[in-house]
């Protein structure tokens, strides 16, 4: 996790960090529900984890989106990929 | 004995997930740093959740039952989402134009990304 | 409750705090606030406050992260500190 | 092709003429079954506001989950998607093993040499295309950088020979699968 | 152990002072307004933090209450204090609520300016003035 | 001595307030003059009404509203107030007519607004004269102050902003400066700012210190008596249209400065504090704070008559006549004594209508004329015999002459300095006497003797339209027929120095 | 230098409040005034007066209710400042139309007076060329959305039992919204979930809540006394107070969903409602 | 129904607010008779409270039904009762002058507008009843929220530095807002109660512990934030004056205002005034900063060339006022900041829609400047004679209201000693002076010249009186102004009914 972190805080590009923190996400969800088990509740941190994988995925998307969008702005020569 | 089995899936579960981190930080660019990062990850996903899916059904109930399978919904959900992350991050990188690393030229471009 | 886990998490919050205040990149230190909202969820989920975590979760990791990102794009990457 | 692209439009493509509410039913009956892995309680008022959950859910989702309405390949796909996991799983930890592989090899830098190749497809149906798509993202070496519904995808494969496998027999798994 | 026992029962509170003032340090120092943006939601959580260390009881477990197994009385003392939780709750909202409003207000500033710099801006806010002015003598 | 409860007071000042309204909307020129012609009468009407019941021995209140604990707007009309108030509203009934003929002759721009003003300003005035505490005063003090901005900056060019601002500078600096704190320093210490004959501090219990400093504030406060160094703005405003100058600077606002001075030493520390408060706290024992109060009216007087001298504006220097004159109002109740208060009292009668006179000529040779300078009044006499008759009455007025009612006023005050032994402020009235006589008489004297070729008029007599002619002739009667008939101003003088310096 | 300053001003400030620290009870002391002072009465009366085991929810919904309404009025404000500040209603018509055969990519430049391929299912309109058109995402989020929207409704309704209630399950349903959004793109989520509708939502939302506390009002209680209400549902006071806590909670959760949605509208559109991130 | 007035006076705005936002989608002309009754009911129920107070003594109103200490109470007393009207008035009467504006400036966001406008209210009113310190914050941010939405609107030409400086005015208001939060977190976690009837019962057996100590300064740095006193004045002068004059003369009288109604509530109801006056020894350091404020924000003001710039300086100064008058700690120096919080209201109520008309009709895409109003006086008449009362009222002339605040400050002042404060406020009159008369002046004496201008252009007779032509804004902004106006008036005239019948009582016990 903290090597994860490190890639997040340190990677050189912003791809990288982003990288870092999905590698983060999952590992959170994982812990919520280690966690859950430690307070013998699992069933009430399940559903948080749950959310917690779901939103992890918006904020990547959303992330990963903005250069998709953001490159086709800066050259919008028109065509698709590549 | 589920105890056993949950344990030594919770340690494989880490040491993928261990493999992963580290495969972040050693890969040299940031294609293949996707590769430990998606796959890895996953796998560690996977087996530290089916362990504790496992450990939750110790003790059979339909609430830990349920628990469970809820876990279970997780697992098939990352799985879902994670190569879909995956890939959006790498179509952004690809996007964004970051050089790919080639033997040819990794040393002096190592950490030099635009 | 844990408190070694706890001081761990705490520690790691507040070096993203940092992080996401002095990275040089705006979309950087949006993405390093997703994480340091994870972490501080993490934290909640720690120190017992479930729904307080969930709330953090859904907010801070998803909304709050979007709109950052949101924003970024429709204004710009650069900074100078 | 011109059939094909008509399916591929999830959001605004009308269903058959057969059942047009099919789909809704179907996920109805989905959402349900989610609903009671996630709520674990049946007690009436649950239950009930439950089947009200499930008919807001499905009313607003009802077209993205299930486009097609022909229940037989539904039924079909569903079925032989049960059989497809396990193989999926095993290719999953055979790549794993293979990162983790690398990952740990103490010269690894010799051992990877990243490159981006492009295969054909020749799987037309989103679904069927995904899946594959994201299949080859979780398996050996490999990740899928792009696809489009022409069945072009391009692959960013880590070493020289994770490549070598595609399409190959994952292809024909999900060909089968989805019945192309 | 002692000082061990110190640490622990205060370390929380070290860690919301530390990011109070991190976030502290975000806005009163950094040009950007993004970061400044960030700052504040920093200094929100930190306030949030020692709100729910507040709440914290060893021995506990969470403020949900198990019912259920057996009809024994429930005890305060084996339960989190979920006030702070709820107040929090509150917080969060807000500081959600203000961070979608701020951010709406630098999309605007940026409209107008172009830059999210401050200094920039204040330059262009000159810059944009006197004209003006010179343009106000000119209709008086 | 009765307390009447009577709506009388307050009327006197609602009536010259309500009048702005009638201005307001009337929509012929005609009308619009008339109103305030009309209500001048009725004004005076209702203050001269107040005069047998105040001759009577008693005083009339009024209380509006209790605005603070302690502290009402409040009227109450004694002598002294029913002097200035009379004084004021008998001249306001002439000023109208002559604002008329000045205004209509120059053509003056925004003639409604100056009506309404002129109107408020006499309002004001009223006010002032018949309140019934500090507070009161104090209002429509600032309302005064307000209420001739407009007046004084008529014209509306550069010299009347700079004026304008000069003016308020002064005037409301000082009042919100001085006058204020000073009334809450009283308010704090007493509770109450209801003027009592015999003052109201003297059971306060302030230290002396305190008092000299709450005595210098007053005097300093209401700038609009003039007193040195607080009297440029006077001048300064005499870029008003003369019958501004006249009434206002002649007589309401200026003698609205000094009267306030002169209620708040009598009717706030009172004679017997100031006579007993000396300046210990310097080592200076045998000076108490009326005599300090006195050599800086004496310090004006004389200054200001010597400037006086050197001015060649005719209304400048009749503004500084102003100034010194004034100063023996405030130098009148400075003296401690009844007849030195008498003197000061009366001179705000006898004072009013004759500089008053003057500032009719003034405004009437310069509307006939256009001349503004005193050197360019050689010969002026031939033009205009009666407005320089005038004028001469008028002079012999102020500066103390007989037949001329300013010789009463005068007298009583020489009296009073006498009466407390103060010799040197005889001297200082004295000689301020003849300084008077000096800037005065010569261009009485050059306006009607010299020679043809001096004369810069042809010798045609063309005197100023017949409003302004009418109430400058009425004014110098009046001041000569109060040299013969004195009594009313003088009980009334009388009546308030006896309850000041209480019995005796 | 202003940093040093600041920084060193900040160190003081925080040496400060670490001091003050010292007199705080011990972390997770159970004997602390925060612990034994007001919250046993919630813990251990949560069950009997409101039938609610998450003391959390019974806490937020009803005995501070109230607050919890301005909570929701503050995120109802917050979406209506962003539309109020950022909103541009342009009526605008551009020179170029753009559509985008889906399949394909092809695009398809119609000038001023061209035939518009309108209600094709083949053509999406859209804003720039560069608008991107990602198979895998688009269709996996398709997938997950459904599962989304459920769990986001489960979250909503057994806020009781579990955490969650309607803020986060009103939150998750706005995420199910910008994923949409993500996914496909911003036009094709506002014709879905449109900006009335969500306008419409977020002013209902916290109505209902308002309205149930007036109702209570009206059953002669004080504002939000659910209890009144227990003739209208036939239930025992607690009951009635359990469910007042649920109408409530969906009140919260329109509200927000619908709120989430139109910041994030707003934000990634700069106000044109026309593509967004 | 009468017994529900402390909750009616919140939930009607509120409930107002979330209609008018539903109307706006059918109909935006709905919007502001909506909004109108929303405020009027507010404003009825907020003289029923008043006047139940004055039968009952204080009202005890519990949200939920619940006991105080577990739920929410509301607590109307003589003093949140007075500033309840105070505040209601203002948004009432003031809704009708935007009306134009708003239309004029914003025709495609009325709905939004109005909606904002009346949960402003609703925050304010509401921070203002309420008897629970995380509710006051609760409250706060909405109040806030809305603030900052409508200054970020700006209007014309200002659009950008309006939402610049709203974005600083959220910076500088979260934190505030903040400190306040974490002040309270200091008193839970000394006492585990919040609501402010309880602190103050639990509250003085724990006086000397740090932590009660560091609860106060740092509730008081929020506040004092969120009040711009001096030091942390800097977001509110350029929020103020570049947004909106609709939005202007909503927040700019009732924010500070109601800040100080919460640093009053919280000193005095929270911590007691054995507390904040006597237990910790502040009393004379926060008059000298309150003096302080008073000279600098005059000084700024003196500075100024555009006219509301000027205004906000001269708020900055009168919160300087209003502290500085609290915190003499004597009766008379709480009775004048009291008093004063609602005259100011008023004042800054009067002067902002006079200004919200100049910008109105003459400039309604800028900032006024000064010399923009160049012959006012004939131009608009009455607008100009109100802005003069109020002018005056500032300056502290009688009988306009703000003469007996400042006469009761002074008084404080004076007999607490503090004389470098009297000297203060009489320093920031004599300022007040200078600054508008320099308006005057400029609406005096603009006339000529532009008459002139006029006068070629429309060969007007030059005898004519009416040589100008009068060009008056419409009456539905004229008569809110005329209200404020006499209410300047008739405020002064009732000060001692204010004094001894509610503020009196509402200290009484206190100090």
């Amino acid at each position: 996790m903290a090597l994860s972190l490190y890639r997040a805080i340190a990677g050189p590009t912003v791809l990288d960090r982003l990288i870092g923190v999905n590698a983060i996400g999952s590992k959170t969800t994982v812990l919520l529900i280690i966690i859950g088990l430690l307070y013998h509740r699992v069933d009430m941190f399940v559903d948080i984890a749950l959310a917690y994988a779901m939103l992890n995925f918006i904020a990547v998307l959303a992330a990963s989106r903005y250069f998709q969008k953001k490159k086709g702005m800066v050259d919008s020569t028109g065509e698709m990929k590549q | 004995m589920i105890d056993i089995i949950t344990s030594i899936l919770l340690f494989l579960g880490l040491f993928f997930f261990l493999g992963g981190s580290i495969g972040i930080i050693r890969f040299p660019d940031f294609y293949s740093r996707l590769h430990p990062a998606g796959k890895l990850d996953s796998m560690g996903v996977l087996l530290s959740l089916c362990a504790l899916a496992l450990y939750t059904v110790k003790s059979l109930t339909m609430g830990n039952f349920l628990t469970a399978a809820k876990i279970i919904f997780i697992v098939s959900f990352v799985f879902i989402t994670s190569p879909t992350a995956t890939h959006a991050i790498i179509d952004a990188g690809m996007r964004a134009g970051l050089k790919h690393w080639n033997k040819n030229n990794n040393q002096d471009k190592k950490e030099e990304k635009p | 409750m844990i408190w070694p886990i706890d001081i761990i998490i705490i520690s790691f919050v507040v070096i993203c705090g940092i992080a996401a205040i002095s990275v040089k990149d705006l979309l950087s230190s949006a993405i390093l606030f997703g994480a340091y909202s994870f972490m501080m969820c993490l934290l909640w989920a720690v120190m017992g406050a479930v729904d307080v975590a969930f709330t953090e979760a859904t907010v801070g990791a998803g909304v709050s992260t979007v709109f950052f990102v949101a924003a970024i794009f429709r204004t710009s990457r650069r900074t100078r500190d | 092709m011109t059939e094909k692209t008509k399916k591929a439009s999830p959001a605004r493509s009308n269903g058959l003429q057969k059942w047009p509410r099919l789909s809704y039913l179907i996920t109805f009956v989905i959402m349900c079954g989610v609903w009671v892995l996630l709520s674990g309680r049946f007690d009436a008022f649950h239950l009930g506001f439950g089947i009200i959950s499930c008919m807001t859910a499905s009313y607003f989702t009802g077209k993205l989950l299930i486009p097609s309405t022909r229940l037989s390949s539904i039924v079909h796909t569903w079925f032989n998607f049960i059989i497809y996991i396990p193989w999926l799983l095993y290719q999953v930890l055979v790549a794993n093993l293979h990162m983790m592989y690398l990952v740990f090899h103490p010269r690894m830098m010799d051992l990877i040499d990243p490159r981006i190749i492009t295969i054909k497809s020749r799987m037309r149906s989103d679904m069927a295309l995904v899946t594959f798509a994201n299949s080859i993202t979780l398996t050996p070496g490999t990740i899928t950088v792009f696809a489009n519904e022409l069945g072009d995808i391009s692959v960013h494969v880590i070493d020289a020979h994770s490549g070598d496998a595609l399409p190959g027999e994952m292809e024909e798994r999900i060909a089968g699968l989805f019945g192309e | 152990m002692d000082v061990l026992g110190y640490i622990i029962s205060k370390y929380n509170y070290w860690g919301f002072v530390l990011l109070m003032m991190v976030g502290m340090y975000a806005m009163i120092v950094k040009n950007n307004l993004m970061k400044k943006i960030l700052g504040m939601n920093i200094l929100q959580t930190a306030i949030i933090l020692f709100f729910v260390s507040t709440s914290a009881k060893t021995k506990a477990t969470l403020p949900i209450l198990e019912h259920g197994h057996g009809d024994h009385a429930i005890h305060a003392v084996d339960y989190i204090n979920p006030l702070p939780h709820v107040l929090m709750l509150t917080a969060i909202v807000v500081s959600v609520a203000t961070l979608g409003v701020a951010l709406a207000l630098a999309l605007k500033v940026y409209k107008e300016y172009g830059t999210l710099e401050e200094d920039e801006i204040f330059e262009a806010q000159k810059k944009k003035l006197n004209p003006e002015m010179q343009e106000g003598e000119v209709n008086s | 001595m009765n307390e009447i409860y009577s709506i009388q007071p307050f009327l006197g000042v609602l009536i010259s307030a309500s009048a702005v309204l009638f201005i307001i909307t009337a929509k012929r020129p005609n009308i619009r003059e008339g109103w305030p012609f009309l209500f001048a009468i009725i004004n005076f009407a209702v203050i001269a009404s107040m005069l047998p019941a105040i001759l009577a021995g008693n005083e009339i209140t009024f209380t509006v509203a209790r605005v603070l604990p302690g502290v009402a707007i409040a009227f109450r009309v004694d002598a002294m107030g029913l002097l200035f108030g009379l004084v004021s509203s008998s001249l306001w009934i002439v000023t109208s007519a002559y604002s008329i003929g000045y205004m209509r002759t120059l053509s003056e721009h925004a003639q409604t607004r100056y009506y309404c003003f002129f109107a408020l300003s006499l309002s004001a005035a009223a006010g002032v004269a018949f309140a019934g505490n500090l507070f009161t005063m104090y209002l429509f003090y600032e309302m005064l102050s307000f209420a001739t901005y407009p007046l004084v900056t008529h014209h509306q060019d550069d010299e009347a902003k700079k004026s304008g601002r000069k003016y308020l500078g002064y005037i409301v600096g000082t009042s919100v400066g001085l006058v204020l704190p000073a009334m809450i320093f009283i308010y704090a210490g007493t509770g109450t700012l209801d003027f009592a004959p015999g003052g109201i501090l003297s059971w306060a219990g302030f230290k002396p210190l305190l008092i000299c400093g709450l005595v210098l504030m007053f005097v300093f406060g209401f700038a609009k008596a003039g007193i040195m160094p607080f009297h440029s703005w006077l001048p300064a405003a005499m870029v008003a249209p003369t019958p501004v100058s006249a009434l206002l600077h002649a007589v309401a606002v200026v003698k609205v400065g000094a009267f306030c001075i002169f209620r708040t030493l009598t009717h706030i520390f009172g004679v017997d504090l100031l006579g007993s408060t000396g300046l210990d706290f310097l080592g200076l024992h045998s000076i108490n704070m009326g005599t300090v109060v006195a050599v800086i009216a004496s310090f004006t007087i004389l200054t200001a008559s010597l400037i006086a001298l050197s001015q060649d504006g005719l209304k400048r220097r009749l503004a500084f006549s102003t100034i010194g004159q004034l100063s023996y109002i405030i130098l009148g109740a400075a003296l401690l004594s009844p007849k030195g208060i008498t003197g000061g009292l009366l001179h705000i009668g006898m004072h009013a209508f004759g500089k008053i006179t003057l500032f009719f000529c003034a405004g009437a040779i310069f509307v006939t004329t256009g001349v503004k300078n005193i050197s360019d009044m050689t010969g002026i006499g031939r033009r205009m015999p009666w407005t320089m008759g005038a004028f001469f009455v008028g002079s012999l007025s102020v500066i103390g002459l007989p037949p001329c009612g300013g010789f009463i006023s005068k007298w009583f005050l020489l009296v009073g300095t006498l009466e407390s032994g103060q010799l040197a402020f005889m001297a200082v009235l004295l000689s301020s006497s003849l300084l008077n006589a000096a800037y005065f008489l010569p261009i009485v004297y050059r306006a009607f003797f010299c020679t043809e070729e001096e004369s810069k008029f042809e010798k045609k007599i063309d005197e100023a339209p017949s409003w302004c002619l009418g109430p400058l002739l009425f004014t110098a009667l009046v001041s000569i027929a109060l040299f013969i008939y004195p009594h009313i101003f003088l009980t009334l003088a009388q009546m308030a120095a006896k309850t000041i310096t209480g019995g005796g | 230098m202003k940093k040093f300053a600041v920084i060193l001003g900040l160190m003081i400030w925080g040496g400060l409040l670490i001091y003050i620290a010292d007199d705080f009870p011990g972390w997770g002391d159970p004997q602390a005034p925060a612990s034994v002072n007001l919250s046993p009465y919630y813990i251990e009366q949560s069950i009997p007066d409101t039938d609610v085991p998450n003391v959390v929810t019974s806490i937020l919904a009803d005995y501070r209710g109230f607050d919890t309404m301005f909570e929701t009025a503050v995120i109802f404000t917050a979406g209506l400042a962003c539309l109020f500040l950022l909103r541009s209603y342009s009526t605008k018509e551009p020179d170029v139309y753009l559509y985008r055969h889906t399949a394909t990519g092809v695009i398809l430049r119609i000038e001023k007076g061209g035939t518009i391929p309108v209600g094709s299912a083949d053509f999406e309109r859209i804003d720039a060329t560069w608008v991107p058109h990602d198979l895998i995402i688009k269709t996996t989020c398709r997938l997950i959305l459904p599962f989304v929207f459920i769990f986001a409704l489960y979250v909503i309704a057994h806020g009781h039992h579990s955490p969650g209630g309607g803020f986060q399950g009103g939150v998750i349903l706005g995420a199910a919204t910008i994923i949409f959004a993500i996914s496909y793109n911003l036009r094709t989520a506002t014709r879905n979930i449109t900006e009335r509708f969500a306008a419409f939502f977020s002013a209902a939302g916290v109505l209902l809540y308002a309205s149930t506390g007036v109702l209570c009002m009206f059953f002669g209680g004080n504002f939000l006394d659910y209890g009144a209400l227990a003739p209208l549902f036939g239930t025992t006071i607690a009951g009635a107070r359990s469910l007042g806590i649920l109408i409530v909670e969906i009140g919260v959760g329109m509200s927000v969903m619908a709120v989430m949605s139109s910041i994030y509208y707003n934000i990634s559109s700069n106000g044109r409602l026309n593509e967004g991130l | 129904m009468s017994s529900h007035f402390p909750a009616i006076i919140i939930i009607a705005p509120l409930i107002a607010g979330f209609l008018i936002s539903l109307s706006s989608l059918a109909n935006r002309r709905f919007c502001f008779p909506i909004a109108v009754a929303g405020l009027g009911i507010a404003f009825y129920s907020s003289i029923g409270l008043i006047v139940s107070v004055f039968e009952k003594g204080v009202i005890q109103y519990r949200l939920g039904g619940w006991a105080p200490p577990m739920g929410i109470e509301y607590r109307i007393d003589y003093l949140n009762a007075f500033v309840l009207i105070m505040v209601s008035g203002v948004a009432f009467v003031n809704i009708f002058a935007v009306k134009k504006t708003a239309e004029r400036d914003l025709p495609e966001k009325l709905g939004p507008f109005y909606s904002l406008y009346v949960l402003f209210t609703a925050g304010l009113l509401g921070i203002t009843a309420t008897g629970d310190a995380f509710n006051l914050y609760v409250l706060l941010e909405i109040a806030a929220l809305t603030g900052y939405a409508l200054i970020g609107i700006g209007s014309g030409q200002n659009s950008g530095r309006a939402a610049h400086s709203a974005l600083n005015y959220i910076f500088m208001g979260t934190i505030g807002a903040s400190f306040y939060l974490l002040g309270i977190g200091y008193l839970y976690i000394a006492t585990g109660t919040l609501n402010m009837a309880d602190l103050a019962r639990v509250l003085p057996s724990l006086f000397g512990s740090n932590v009660i100590m560091a609860a106060f300064a740092i509730c008081m740095t929020g506040l004092f934030m969120k009040m711009a006193l001096f030091p942390m004045h800097g977001w509110l002068p350029n929020a103020y004056a570049y947004s909106s004059p609709a939005a202007a003369s909503l927040i700019a009288p009732l924010t500070t205002k109601v800040m100080i109604y919460v640093m009053i509530r919280i000193c005095l109801f929270v911590f007691t005034p054995a507390f904040s006056f006597e237990f910790i020894n502040i009393k004379g350091a926060m008059v000298i900063v309150a003096s302080v404020a008073i000279v600098a924000g005059s000084l700024f003001a003196l500075s100024q060339k555009s006219l509301t710039k000027m205004l906000t300086y001269i708020i900055v100064a009168e919160v300087g006022y209003m502290v500085g008058g609290f915190w003499l700690g004597n009766k008379e120096g709480m009775t004048g900041s009291i008093l004063h919080i609602a005259n100011d209201a008023v004042m800054t109520l009067c002067l902002f829609l006079a200004a919200g008309i100049f910008a109105y009709k003459i400039k309604p895409r800028g900032e006024i400047l000064i010399k923009d109003l160049g012959s006012m006086f004939s131009r608009m008449p009455v607008t100009m004679g109100a802005f003069v009362v109020a002018g005056l009222s500032i300056i502290g002339v009688p009988p306009a209201c703000g003469f007996f605040s400042k006469w009761y400050l002074i008084l404080g002042g004076i007999k607490a000693g503090q004389y470098w404060f009297c000297a203060a406020l009489i320093f920031s009159s004599l300022v007040n002076v200078i600054l508008f008369f320099r308006i005057f002046e400029s609406a005096f004496f603009g006339s000529t010249c532009s008459n002139h201008e006029h006068g070629s252009a429309h060969e007007t007779g030059h005898h004519n009186d009416h040589e100008a032509v009068i060009d008056e804004a419409p009456a539905s902004m004229l008569v809110p102004l005329l209200v404020s106006t006499a209410m300047l008036i008739v405020l002064g005239f009732g000060t001692k009914f204010i004094v001894t019948q509610i503020i009196e009582k509402a200290i009484s016990g206190m100090i």
